[in-house]
């Protein structure tokens, strides 16, 4: 049944992207803890300045010093944004990993290696340029201490001469990075150029990878998704944020807190306009949260699976007593402590049905910087509409690594407080207004917050069983109106949580489902996919639960492939049971092995369960 | 025909009756402490005249957790978790610092399951009265021991308790909370006194009440029995309360020794008692409660008092405005605002 | 594609139960605290010890004392032990609930009253019997506190008189309940005979309901669910209990610390051979069952709901660590606090997947007092073997009403103690075990237990990254074969846990699947709907991750009907995961009111649904 | 030509040598406190010839919690979860009671997020040695405050502190905990007598370690850097230890005010001081810890010891054989047990 003109055979290399100028990846191997991070984002920033689409990916441990960490970068001129399987280029700068690193370079790659080393250049099908790290280095002037944090600047002259990076873009990125100071710009400009110039002197290029200009970044600026995230909240109007921290959601809140510092403060009085506590851990936070909205704050926390298995008492309650909260789950790789520092999509199933008793909790899928952003601000608006808890379920690969994105859109709304009754309102309702009643059909009741000026504004909070008067009751009858509400509450969610994006082609008969950060792998596979023929629609959820949109696209093609970055095909589960009647044509696509996906595994995962058709 | 007079109602400084203040039905066993500290609840704010609009309450689980829906209908109330009460209220009133804060919790609540939230409450001095409805048992649950019980105590449903009990007062106190009272449910003048005083504290006040369950732990051999009670409380200081709205003269009255200025300007004045203890000092109150708890000693009173620490929300720096009420300009920066950041990018 | 012979045209009550001699049931309305489970308890009894079916629903309010509880009593002298949804007679004992009680009792009932309350006897459909009820309580010689409870045995001896109950069973079974104290038993017997010499000489009976002596509870005994899982796991050897207290959990470990006093310490030296800890909550209660069966005890916990969410991250640690642990859920209605003292089948969801990250539990799923025996003991051998937590999914229906029972079968196998290595066995192996490993291709690893007298005995435990010689490791190849393994394991334990029970009828083209305390409706269901027609075959499944029976069974019918105890039907989302050809054709049927379904749901609701089809 | 002669290596009373001690190579920072304390475990365990197979290893999650990876290979280990290692102790010592608990936590794991846990633990009076690596921040997740960092500090990082630190030993104390110390990882000889002493005590034995976090807060300012407690550590008490394996004369050594008989037989020398400080006395130990935390002063050495109370296990009533290790006869009742039991219902 399916249109694809013979996938088994195409090529594998016709599912790979195209290498080149501008088209190729690096991979910068050192050992953490030693400023590498200065350099990668260096490289990052210049090529991204020079028009060129440009990602990083930092692949780090988890501890604070010593231990391998690899940061991958891509240049794309078609702009794909994804991580590749194979990086052409190798910056081999950790000593305990570099015969591993190397034999992961594919035919035709590029090694850079301190000199000092004397490795072994034994592969012929490889470019081996060896400098003397160290030397350059000890020459700096700097300091014992802050040697090895030079060192990583000389790589950065290399690959600049090597690959014909501006100059220009490198100072300048020097530049943003130290805040315009001048001693460690200097400083390291210094190593930068040494290198250029040993390289220039010493070396001669006789590999085909190198940058050119292009256009294609105006505009653009470079961000991660936690401080996006971040962002998005300052201008959603937050005013408290609980948290306790945990890799890698952390960044959010140190993000929160410099934005909140710059934009949210009273210049003239010094007060702020919100307030940011570290809780003692993942309950209080949560609890915070929930008490803080309750009484009428936009609210929020940020955390990772273990916080999020911590929040499931006080989630409950929220969802219950129906009290509006948002929390960013920056996915990391579970169960239990699990990787800390790896990326998965292993929270959807436990988030989704997170707390005991019939629960169902709305989440957001952001899959760019541009939705982390405006996520950021809608997550309170969707909450307080709907009074429930929103969970926001990034991760490690959005939240911690540096994407270009278009400039953020300022909201396209006014804040939506939701259903809140003032003194003078409740004057006319007096004892009549229901708490937990369905006034319009939506299955939202109207509240009112602590503070307000009537002696019809209170009510009663609690987890146990009420009426719609928020009365205490056990009756069987009571008990299930509520819940029947809380349901058409959910159906009402699926209408106005952000739709998904549908990308159809003509003629396609598979579809393909995914989320967050395994959209920018499928992005590219589909069109690694067309070149072999296969045509595919797509469809990217950007919310749970799902709209009419998902249930017709699943319903219109032969098979959807659901892709996403955990072991058990979670969403896939999700939508099994959304759609039952295609429950068997929801086909799992899913790897997990701590790396964002990759375009090949998605293309050539496709391909291989084509052919099993 | 003489003309029937209305009944004559009370009416306090805000013009509400008594009854303004009460809650619902208690649904609590009679004879219950928990319903008798209700009822000082509701007289004490009807005597300062609170605004019942203006105060929250907030709750745990438990028998005591209940109650806050047996007082003041017309304060939103909140029955959350079991032993995390804390933290809700720590968020409820960075929301709202304009509020009163009224918590109940239970011993299990705060000293079993709670400890934890309890003491980083105390730690971060969120502004509340935080009381503690003391029974040594989990009354909701039916008779288990809870951590305040004390050594060597036997209980028909749980058999004998061998572990050296929590004192609330002492984890307070070591906790630098500038606060810290014991009470007795069979005392009522006494609860009233503390509750009004604690009512105007800058941070958190913890009152820790001992409230008899007499369905579970209430015979005479139990020390958190009404006849134990009795028969063993120790006042340990004295004091008088000036409400701010009152006048005051400076000088002391004769017997008193201090007078402590609260946060809302009303006064706690001390007066002088024979064992020569002084609320306000720290080193005094640790031993007292030290050795009250070696003793198995049953002490009431204001055990220390201190308005200096600032509360959560002073160092938090926040506006007078309560953060539940910004209005939009102050919750959403400009459209030139984001521009600006996003160029910096 | 029915076989069904036109369901709409069969009459309501045609799927009812029928009434009339040792076939009615009767509602005791009395007020909390107030000593009326006594009277209850004498009645189910003596009823009981005269061979007569019986079974005893508790229906309590969350609180100590003074609100409405609800006691049922149904006799069967056809066996069946669900709730039926009409009582016909009422015992109407609380003032509070009195007029809705007798709204209630369908016509023909009998209305059993309190003579000094002079209710309007306006149903003219009803047989009222007033009794001097406080006149008795008063004439017995109690004190004041004693007299409502006194009051109860009013209608003990009512009921006995006006049904026809042998007195002799009432009064052995007053023995029984006050263990044979004289003062007690006589002063209750003594309210009885009054009230039947009363009944005897002042009313004249006019209903048919009445008992009569049968021999069909020969060798059955009586007990509730949580006494039955306690023996359970006496006789399993547990070691360690820790465990915090919560409704309707807490009795569980009541009787286990009763039944272990008597069966489990020395009888010469006094040494306890288990150890029961009230832990500070549920975090630790698990904390404290994870640690103690890492260290080789025997180790459980007893929760409901609330506890539950607080397990969520020791449970991913003991998941991912691979340690075994028993977690007992009985069931309450949730979410949040929920109604601490209602029934339901609410936590099915949340417990298949507890924690973050791609987590699968197992499940056992007892359905009647033998099965919590038996999986009181067997919980642990599947513990161990399988190296994982287990969780039993009772609820408050089967755990704390009572039950009758055929004898309990003393355990079948020998304890299992799983793939432990003994110092014996590392000598042979030395550095070349694999903690986890798959030495045998089941997924299960071999572990060690501390205190090994062994140099290789040691390896470290972490809920990080692990690879097979538990190593920390954070490569993504050691990663997946790990999670592969679990997965593996996970596959493994479909094959040991308790099989479903297959009950299928020739010709049936719909089957039914539930679990848990929803059986006994089904059973009766069943009956009824063969009686107008339909057909059914039945599944009853006993654990989760479900087998190939299960399958198979789902394939082979037209519809399945899942039929449960909550408001989402989770279990059919969880059975249309893992059937995903036939997710259409599993049809749920869920209710959730607080009270165990009764067989009119059942059944009414699959003709509802057959005609829609 | 003459024979080789193995290299000449130190065996212990059990015949282990010191690398048998070892654990796998730190992945600390360079110069973490944490590793020092790990070395201190190593020498002791070694000293004392620990069996390694007894002995067991705990710990929450942090730089710190890491730590039982590099110490004693030949023990079993489990890194738990953040802050909630205290439970899993219990668990763990009450299925095997005879085995040697080392537990190792953080500042963070210990009193923010495992506060609760704390407390409890030391209430149970569980069995074990708990040290807590404390350095005033969280490490692992790189430079927040911990909830015993000074009011006041400041960091680069995180900012200033406003909150008033939580001590170790002092909430220790107030939980009746019978051996309580604090110490300081650049003080090696005084660490590694207190660990002697402790891992004889009856039932827990809290050392609260001062281990700098040279990454993130070892500037000089920081009361939690080498350089300030090099400067100010104060030494409280001092004391000789005699493990139960050698012999000890019962007559008091000149400069010794007593001798405390642990648990397993070895006995604590307590030595007199010139500030007479005596560590058996409760309130003293209270009452100097409480004038260190507001002083915020340095003191370390030996605080509180006191061998009466039974620890958990004693009151558990086990028998001498491990739970973990009873027979089957022990564990499953006999039929006819059960034919009564069912016979009774
Ligand atoms: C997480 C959780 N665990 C357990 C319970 C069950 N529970 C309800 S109240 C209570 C104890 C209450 O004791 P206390 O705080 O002393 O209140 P009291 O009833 O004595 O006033 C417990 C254990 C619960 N509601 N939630
Ligand atoms: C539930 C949970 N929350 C948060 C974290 C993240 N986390 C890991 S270590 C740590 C703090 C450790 O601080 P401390 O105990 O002082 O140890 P140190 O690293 O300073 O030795 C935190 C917050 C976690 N692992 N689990
Ligand atoms: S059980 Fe005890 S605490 Fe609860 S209401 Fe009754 S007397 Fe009060
Ligand atoms: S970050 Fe600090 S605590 Fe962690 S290893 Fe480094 S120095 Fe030690
Ligand atoms: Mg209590
Ligand atoms: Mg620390």
């Amino acid at each position: 049944m399916s249109t694809i003109t013979r996938p088994d055979l195409a090529p594998p290399e016709a599912l790979e992207s195209p290498v080149g100028v501008n088209n190729f990846s690096i991979v910068a191997a050192t050992v953490n803890g030693s400023g590498s991070q200065t350099a990668n984002n260096t490289l990052v920033r210049a090529l991204f300045k020079m028009g060129i689409p440009t990602t990083g990916k930092n692949l780090f441990p988890s501890n604070i010093a010593g231990l391998p960490t690899w940061f991958l970068i891509r240049v794309s001129s078609e702009g794909y944004i994804t991580r590749r399987e194979k990086s052409e280029i190798l910056v081999a700068m950790n000593r305990a990993t570099v015969t591993e690193d190397i034999a992961k370079v594919p035919a035709g790659g590029v090694v850079i290696v301190p000199l000092e080393w004397k490795i072994p250049q034994d592969r012929t099908d490889l470019t081996y340029y060896a400098l003397p790290v160290q030397q350059f280095a000890k020459e700096s002037g700097a300091n014992a201490k802050l040697q090895p944090y030079v060192a990583n600047m000389v790589y950065v002259g290399a690959l600049t001469a090597l690959l014909g990076i501006d100059e220009a873009e490198i100072e300048a990125a020097l530049s943003y990075h130290f805040g315009g100071k001048r001693r460690p710009i200097e400083l390291n400009l210094g190593v930068v150029k040494a290198a250029i110039a040993y390289i220039r002197a010493n070396i001669t290029k006789t590999d085909p990878f190198r940058v050119q200009r292009m256009q294609a970044t105006t505009n653009k600026v470079l961000i991660d998704g936690n401080s996006a995230a971040a962002l998005g909240a300052v201008f959603g109007g937050f005013t408290v944020c609980a948290w306790y921290p945990i890799t890698p959601s952390t960044s959010l809140v140190d993000a929160l807190i410099d934005y909140a510092k710059d934009l949210r403060v009273d210049a003239d009085t010094g007060v702020h306009n919100y307030a940011i506590v570290q809780s003692e851990d993942e309950i209080a936070a949560l609890g915070m949260v929930v008490g803080a909205g309750w009484a009428g704050a936009r609210s929020m926390t940020a955390t990772s699976g273990p916080g999020i298995s911590l929040m499931t008492e006080y989630t409950g309650l929220a969802y219950f007593t129906e009290i509006p909260a948002v929390i960013w789950d920056i996915m990391r790789m579970g169960p239990s402590t699990g990787l800390p520092t790896r990326v998965s999509q292993g929270d959807v199933l436990s988030v989704y049905y997170l707390g005991h008793g019939d629960t169902r909790q709305v989440c957001l899928l952001p899959a760019n910087m541009a939705e982390c952003f405006e996520f950021g601000w809608k997550a309170f608006d969707l909450a307080e509409r709907l009074q429930t808890p929103v969970f926001v379920l990034s991760d490690l690969d959005l939240g911690m690594n540096t994407w270009m994105t278009d400039q953020f859109e300022y909201p396209t709304q006014p804040l939506d407080r939701g259903k809140v009754l003032t003194a003078e309102q409740l004057a006319e309702l007096k004892n009549t207004w229901e708490r937990y009643g369905d006034q319009d059909g939506d299955g939202i009741g109207q509240r009112t917050l602590p503070g307000t000026d009537s002696p019809y504004a209170a009510y009663f909070t609690r987890g146990s069983g009420h009426n719609k008067y928020a009365l205490y009751t056990e009756r069987g009858d009571e008990w299930e109106a509520n819940l029947a509400r809380l349901h058409r509450k959910h159906e009402y969610a699926r209408t106005i949580v952000p739709a998904p994006v549908v990308d159809e082609m003509a003629d396609a008969r598979i579809g393909i489902i995914a989320y967050g950060s395994s959209d920018p792998a499928v992005q590219e596979a589909r069109a690694r996919l067309a070149n072999v023929g296969v045509k595919t629609s797509y469809l990217r959820l950007k919310a749970l639960p799902v709209n009419a949109t998902v249930v017709d696209f699943i319903r219109k093609y032969d098979r959807v492939y659901v892709v996403e970055n955990n072991y058990d095909g979670q969403m896939r589960k999700i939508l099994q049971t959304e759609v039952p009647d295609r429950a068997n044509q929801l086909i799992q696509l899913a790897h997990c092995d701590g790396l964002p996906l990759s375009s090949e595994f998605v293309a050539q995962g496709i391909v291989n369960l084509e052919k099993e058709q | 025909m003489a003309i029937q007079e209305p009944p004559q109602v009370d009416l306090n400084r805000i013009g509400l009756t008594k009854g303004d203040y009460r809650g619902r039905p208690s649904t609590l066993c009679k004879g219950c402490g928990h319903d008798s500290i209700s009822q000082r609840i509701i007289s004490v704010a009807y005597d300062l005249a609170l605004k019942p609009t203006q105060v929250i309450k907030l709750s745990g689980i438990g028998c005591s957790s209940k109650t806050p829906a047996y007082f003041m209908n017309q304060s939103h109330g909140f029955n959350g978790l079991h032993g995390r009460m804390p933290s809700m209220a720590t968020g409820a009133t960075l929301a709202n610092h304009s509020l009163t804060a009224i918590a109940v919790s239970g011993d299990g609540d705060t000293v079993s399951i709670g400890l934890g939230q309890f003491k980083h409450l105390v730690r971060r001095n969120v502004p509340m009265l935080y009381i503690v409805e003391n029974n040594g048992v989990y009354g909701l649950t039916k008779g288990q021991f809870s951590a305040t019980a004390d050594k060597g105590q036997e209980l028909k449903y749980a058999g004998r308790n061998e572990l050296p009990p929590i004192d609330v007062c002492l984890e307070a106190l070591v906790g630098d909370c500038g606060f810290v009272a014991r009470s007795f449910a069979g005392d009522p003048r006494q609860v009233e006194q503390l509750l009004k005083a604690a009512l105007s504290h800058r941070g958190t006040a913890v009152i820790d009440i001992i409230s008899p369950c007499v369905t579970f732990n209430d015979h005479d051999d139990s020390t958190k029995s009404y006849a134990y009670g009795k028969a063993h409380e120790e006042v340990i200081s004295d004091f008088g309360f000036v409400p701010a709205y009152e006048e005051i003269n400076i000088d002391y009255a004769e017997g008193e020794i201090a007078d402590v200025r609260m946060h809302d300007g009303s006064h706690v004045r001390l007066k002088k008692l024979d064992s020569g203890y002084d609320p306000r000092d720290r080193f005094a109150a640790m031993r007292l409660m030290q050795e009250a708890h070696q003793n198995q000693t049953f002490l009431t009173g204001l055990i220390y008092i201190n308005e200096d620490r600032p509360s959560l929300q002073e160092m938090e720096h926040l506006p007078e405005t309560p953060l539940a009420q910004l209005p939009m300009e102050k919750l959403r920066p400009s459209r030139e605002a984001l521009a600006k950041v996003l160029a910096d990018l």
